[in-house]
């Protein structure tokens, strides 16, 4: 039956993609290593957006705050708290929704242009706090976090132990996230994204389902922000600023939203243009986004409508 | 017995346009009512002013004997007034089972779970199958929606309507589009429909209007004109006049000098 | 090709492209389990410049590269004795990229060293990194007070200066000049409140009192109306200011346009009026006087050496930025000839001893910040349409 | 007192500005749907348009008024291109992101070409000095901005309100299908008023050339500045676009003369509190009745 044939396919892809990150620490040099650490963070907060944007329909320039949020409470944790990884992801994930749950209410009130409007206000106010709060380190931002350490074991100094560390915590939410689509809450997210008034038409409150996914995204991304400071020990302004929401939605559109794995390699390439090309040509890595920005919306039209194409592998 | 849905002088206006003026309106459990009336008459807005969608400007309307006036469109449909949409309103970009699907989880009140898979919430998906198979798109469950035939959306938009457990069904416009076996093929399922379920049709085609319908109400500039029987109606001089418009209505039947 | 095909082959295509970025970062083997150890090498030491190539900060970065590259072209290429191939790294508009180009240098380019750094937030984010790398870090600009303060370190070394020890220096000379109360303004950032405390501690200190204290948002204000209409209001005689940059252009100008430069006298540090800065304000700026542990006007032979040797490589005047890498250049050159790498090349920066600057004599103080001279300068007209910080007097 | 009147009348000078720039990306929203990330982009490049015609501190009020007409024509030409690619392109969020892309396409070249270091210029010649205003000497430029302002708003006001172009173009803005169902051309409608509004935003960064000057990082500024005034206006109408302006304009002044410590949230609470009252603006376009 085509189904089946269907998933197991996904699946042997799936352990194979799994396989190799995995292996990764092994072949590749500590800088490879925290790039990927590097990206695997950020991954969890396009996931967040993929949710918001590609399967509810709700596109976002805010979530950054979230992660920055998470990422601060993570740094917090491990320096006054207590350095297990663990519990500082939780201590994200934790802040990242009860931050999401506070400001959602005034965002999902609106739609479209309106919405997107109202999260880029929530994420500027909440970075103008961030940069000048002097309990969080106000634009010096907070360094001198300790290494992270698992289950009461040694600091995770070299860099292969925090990013597999990373990697087992993003593929968590990744499988969260699956289910999450798969599930009939998923089924309910696609019917706000496709047609509202008909959801009113059978029951159904489209707020409370928008607010409700605002807040599971404003979590993910929390954590997001856990693992990204498990790996970088600082956190600063910079982390909530607008241009890290605008890379998530790009990385969103270019892996074609509505599809999970799509969008985790747009964030890859992302950071991969940001972080490492830029600087090879001249640091004018903003003119290769650009560029990169246009070329997708052209020639990969169907990248924002990916959902479709994705019919067979429900991933 | 109380009516399941009775209406007591409802307006609507837009602006000075009065488009529903004052209508009142019972519905007895089980009956088959069926609302005809001219293009522009305020059918339409009638329908959505008693759904929800449009706010009533004035009067009220009762639903088991409860006042709804003031209940949410959402509200509404959770207590069982369901309505379908003359252009067909559906989830385009996803499948046909999720369209029935939609409405069958909230009523299995699972809607908002996501500690399982869809798939292995069996109750949901097999009474989402049997609904599909009522209206025989059981075989295109895999495809997405716009995929479908204009005929095979509106057979679609009534599987959902059934799909949510309603105890008052609104029909608007149903057969509009359909071709002449998917007319018989939804009077059928009409037919077959439990005795408990109320339904309100609105409808143009005059012999479904009359095949179907246990009592007729026309409306006319939103005002109505007639209620009854279908015998009755079909024979009253007024409705005749208001529908075909001339004041001489032998004229129409052997071809007057136009 | 359907569209369906064409969409099927993005994800092929993505793939692709992130497999060979990832193999471009890998470069080189180095495990990345074991703790991140230097790798002793005789051969040409690399030295890492991260400076900004990009954003708000880019023009600095031009100002320390070639600061930087003056003084290795004036000792052929080598510092220590040894040839030095220096590799330079982007630092951005801050941490988000400062960091990351930073452990590129150090994990995959094996620098021995590090020199530059414009943005605080950058150096305090990689002070743990340094430290923990045991590769020594030479700040050449960023001046938040604890880089050499709270979170001082062996590998932590700065050829700069302390945002508080620079405003302070002018707190004296600011009691005796002023004839009344002094208002305080600043952008609302680390930099911009440190510089504020470190004036008021000296300038109260020495008996002058302040007609006010206000922050403006930092990289968001453009039009400083408001905060001069409430200097004006206040009836202070004076006004100490921080802007550096796009922001120090702005107020200058629109301080003079209020009608203030005429009756309230400006001071700030030397920032206000610096570089890129001093040429967009023009006439403006005239009149208004700051302190810094530089200028091109300084009449010392070392000082006229500098400034013709860096006009004739460049064509321009040299600016603090590109007195502060020239002279981290100069620390390395003492300290290489001693050690190449890792923690003996830390343990030899503390006995470098007195630098011969073009700013004058300067040397490490035990926390490892510059101990220098710091000068009044006041902006006068200079030579054709352009102007210059004329030296006015030593601060204590 | 005089200082607070000082900032009011300053609020109406960024007003002016902000009307200038705001305008075009209003109008263009409410025609098109699409939301114009690249209008910063334009203002810069008639910013820096500015700093090649009038360098120097001394600058005629005739080369001044030339280098705005010429921003104006490079501004309608980048509009006119940007019309053509966002109406090739399907889908709101599609359309976003293209302008995205090509903000940070011209923001780069434009450091590229003019170096990153931040460039003034210089206020034309009879306006480069202070007028005495309440006491207070106020850069007499600022008043011609509000001239500007004052004579902008009534040219567009009857140009949209008034003429034959201008009920087209508010129809287009009503309900674009049915336009184009009477036979007439919308796209070269919408084209029209993409490179008019483009024009305005790139004169207004020379406009603004002498207050704002020219450097990398303005365009976000400035985009996110008309962001906020046409989503309190009401986006697509002009009405709500010049009273946006306006507020925005006293927000800043007026706002961070009293309240300097909230200064930098000041914006995003007015926005805030607007789109809770009124989500659609406070002066939203008329739209056609859709059932």
């Amino acid at each position: 039956m085509n189904r089946a044939a269907a998933t197991r396919r996904t699946t042997l892809i799936a352990v194979a993609v799994i396989t190799l990150l995995v292996a990764a620490p092994l072949a590749l040099g500590p800088y490879a290593v925290t790039t990927m650490t590097r990206m695997l963070a950020f991954a969890v907060l396009v996931l967040g957006v993929d949710l918001l944007t590609g399967i509810t329909g709700l596109p976002t320039l805010g979530q950054a705050a979230y992660f920055g949020a998470g990422a601060y409470t993570a740094v917090l944790v491990g320096l006054h708290i207590t350095s297990d990884a663990m519990a500082q992801a939780l201590a994200g994930t934790a802040v990242g929704l009860i931050a999401a749950a506070a400001t959602g209410w005034v965002a999902v009130r609106a739609r479209g242009i309106v919405f997107l409007m109202l999260t880029l206000a929530i994420g500027e106010s909440l970075h103008q706090v961030a940069a000048t709060w002097p309990a969080v380190g106000a634009s010096n931002g907070l360094a001198g976090m300790p290494p992270i350490t698992l289950f009461g074991g040694p600091p995770l100094l070299p860099a292969g132990f925090v990013y597999w560390w990373v990697l087992a915590a993003a593929i968590t939410v990744f499988a969260a996230v699956t289910l999450i689509t798969r599930s009939p809450y998923g089924r309910t997210l696609r019917g706000v994204r496709d047609n509202e008034s008909r959801m009113r038409a059978l029951g159904y409150r489209p707020a409370l389902a928008r607010y409700s996914v605002f807040c599971l995204a404003g979590a993910i991304a929390g954590a997001g922000g856990a693992l990204w400071a498990a790996q970088g020990r600082f956190v600063s302004p910079g982390d909530l600023g607008f241009e890290v929401a605008a890379l998530a939605l790009l990385s969103v559109v270019i892996g074609g939203a509505g599809s999970l794995w799509g969008p985790c390699l747009g964030a890859a390439l992302v950071l991969l243009v940001r972080d490492n090309l830029s600087a090879s040509i001249g640091g004018h890595g903003p003119l290769v986004l650009g560029l990169v920005f246009v070329a997708v919306v052209f020639l990969l039209p169907r990248g924002v409508a990916g959902i479709r194409h994705r019919r067979e592998s429900r991933s | 017995m109380t009516p399941v849905l009775e209406l007591r002088g409802l307006t609507h206006a837009y602006g000075s346009l009065r488009a529903v003026d004052g209508v009142d309106l019972s519905v007895l459990p089980g009956e088959r009512h069926a609302l005809i009336g001219p293009n522009g008459a305020g059918k339409s807005t009638l329908f959505a002013t008693v759904a929800g969608t449009l706010p009533a400007t004035g009067g009220s309307v009762l639903f088991d004997g409860q006042d709804i006036t003031a209940l949410s469109e959402s509200e509404r449909a959770r207590r069982g007034l369901l309505r379908t949409y003359q252009h067909s309103s559906l989830f385009l970009n996803c499948s046909v089972l999720d369209n029935v699907a939609l409405a069958v989880q909230r009523v299995d009140r699972v809607a908002y779970r996501f500690d399982r898979a869809a798939r292995r919430f069996g109750r949901t998906e097999t009474r989402a199958r049997r609904h599909l198979e009522s209206v025989g798109l059981i075989g295109r469950a895999a495809d997405d929606a716009a995929a479908l035939s204009h005929g095979e959306r509106r057979q679609l938009e009534v599987a959902m309507v059934l799909a949510s457990q309603p105890s008052l069904v609104m029909f608007d416009e149903p057969t509009a589009g359909m071709s002449a076996a998917e007319t018989e093929r939804f009077a059928d399922l009409v037919e077959r429909l439990p005795d408990d379920l109320t339904l309100l049709i609105v409808e143009h085609d005059l012999d479904v209007v009359f095949r179907l319908a246990d009592r007729v109400t026309v409306l006319h500039l939103g005002r109505v004109l007639a209620s009854g029987a279908p015998e009755q109606v079909r024979a009253d001089n007024a409705v005749r006049s208001a529908y075909l418009g001339s004041a001489r209505t032998d004229d129409l039947f052997n071809g007057g000098p136009r | 090709m359907s569209v369906r095909a064409f969409r099927s082959m993005r994800p092929a295509a993505a793939v692709a492209a992130l497999v060979t970025g990832i193999l471009a970062l890998s470069g080189c083997g180095g495990s990345s389990l074991s703790q991140s150890g230097d790798t002793q090498s005789s051969g040409p030491v690399k030295i890492g410049l991260l400076v900004p190539l990009s954003g708000v900060y880019a023009q600095l970065g031009q100002d320390m590269r070639d600061g930087f590259k003056l003084y290795l072209d004036q000792h052929g290429g080598k510092l220590g004795g040894h040839t030095v191939d220096v590799v330079t790294a982007d630092e951005g508009e801050g941490p988000q990229t400062g960091v990351p180009a930073a452990q590129k240098l150090v994990n995959q380019d094996h620098v021995s060293a590090v020199a530059g750094v414009v943005n605080s937030a950058t150096a305090l984010g990689l002070r743990d990194f340094f430290d923990e790398s045991k590769v020594p870090l030479l700040v050449a600009n960023a001046g938040a007070d604890d880089i050499t303060g709270a979170r001082k370190s062996l590998y932590v070394w700065r050829t700069s200066f302390a945002n508080g020890k620079v405003a302070g220096a002018l707190g004296p000379t600011v009691v005796k000049e002023a004839s009344g109360p002094v208002y305080l303004i600043a952008a609302d950032y680390a930099a911009g409140r440190e510089m504020v405390a470190g004036f008021r501690k000296t300038f109260v200190a020495a008996g002058g009192k302040v007609a006010g204290e206000e922050y403006s948002p930092f990289g968001k204000t453009q039009d400083y109306q408001p905060f001069l209409s409430k200097i004006r209001t206040s009836g202070a005689k004076a006004v100490f200011a921080f802007y550096a940059g796009a922001e120090a252009v702005s107020f200058v100008k629109q301080y003079q346009q209020f009608g203030l430069a005429d009756r309230i006298p400006l001071y700030g540090t030397g920032f206000l009026t610096e570089g890129g800065a001093l040429a967009a304000q023009g006439k403006a700026a005239v009149g208004v006087k700051t302190s810094l542990h530089y200028s091109t006007e300084l009449n010392t032979p070392r000082n006229t050496e500098f400034v013709a040797a860096y006009s004739k490589a460049y064509s321009k005047s040299p600016t603090v930025y590109a007195v502060q890498a020239y002279d981290t250049a100069a620390v390395l050159d003492k300290a290489l000839a001693k050690a190449s790498g890792g923690e003996k090349l830390a343990t030899a920066l503390t006995g470098v001893g007195p630098i011969d600057s073009p700013r004058g004599r300067w040397s490490f103080d035990a926390d490892h910040d510059a101990q220098q001279q710091y000068y009044l300068r006041e902006v006068r007209a200079g030579s054709g349409d352009t102007f210059v910080n004329a030296v006015v007097g030593d601060l204590s | 007192m005089a200082a607070y009147l000082v900032s009011v009348l300053n609020g109406l000078a960024m007003g002016s500005l902000l009307f200038a720039i705001a305008l075009g990306l209003s109008l263009v929203f409410g025609m098109m749907d699409v939301l114009n990330l690249a209008h910063g982009a334009i203002y810069l490049a008639g910013a820096y348009l500015a700093v090649a015609l009038l360098p120097g501190d001394d600058v005629g009020m005739g080369t001044f008024v030339l280098a705005v007409l010429a921003a104006a024509a490079v501004g309608a030409i980048l509009g006119g291109v940007l019309a053509g690619l966002t109406r090739a392109t399907p889908g709101h969020l599609d359309q976003a992101l293209l302008t995205l892309g090509v903000s940070l396409v011209v923001a780069e070249l434009l450091s590229v070409a003019f170096g990153e270091e931040v460039h003034a210029i210089a206020a034309p010649a009879p306006f480069d000095g202070g007028v005495p205003v309440l006491g207070e000497t106020y850069p007499a430029y600022r008043l011609l901005v509000i001239g500007f302002g004052a004579v902008l708003a009534v040219a567009v006001y009857l140009l949209i309100e008034r003429s034959r172009f201008g009920s087209l173009i508010r129809a287009t803005v009503a309900d674009r299908a049915m336009v184009s169902a009477l036979g007439i051309n919308t796209g070269l409608v919408l084209t029209g008023v993409f490179a008019a509004g483009a024009a305005l935003a790139a004169a207004g960064g020379v406009l603004a050339g002498p207050i704002l000057g020219a450097q990398p990082g303005l365009d976000e500024k400035v985009l996110l500045l008309a962001l906020v005034v046409v989503v309190i206006g009401g986006l697509g109408s002009v009405r709500g676009a010049l009273l946006g302006a306006v507020l925005i304009g006293q927000v800043q002044a007026l706002g961070t003369s009293l309240l300097p410590e909230y200064a930098s949230f000041l914006i995003f609470v007015a926005m805030a509190l607007v789109l809770l009252l009124r989500p659609a603006g406070l002066l939203p376009p008329r739209t056609a009745v859709r059932t």
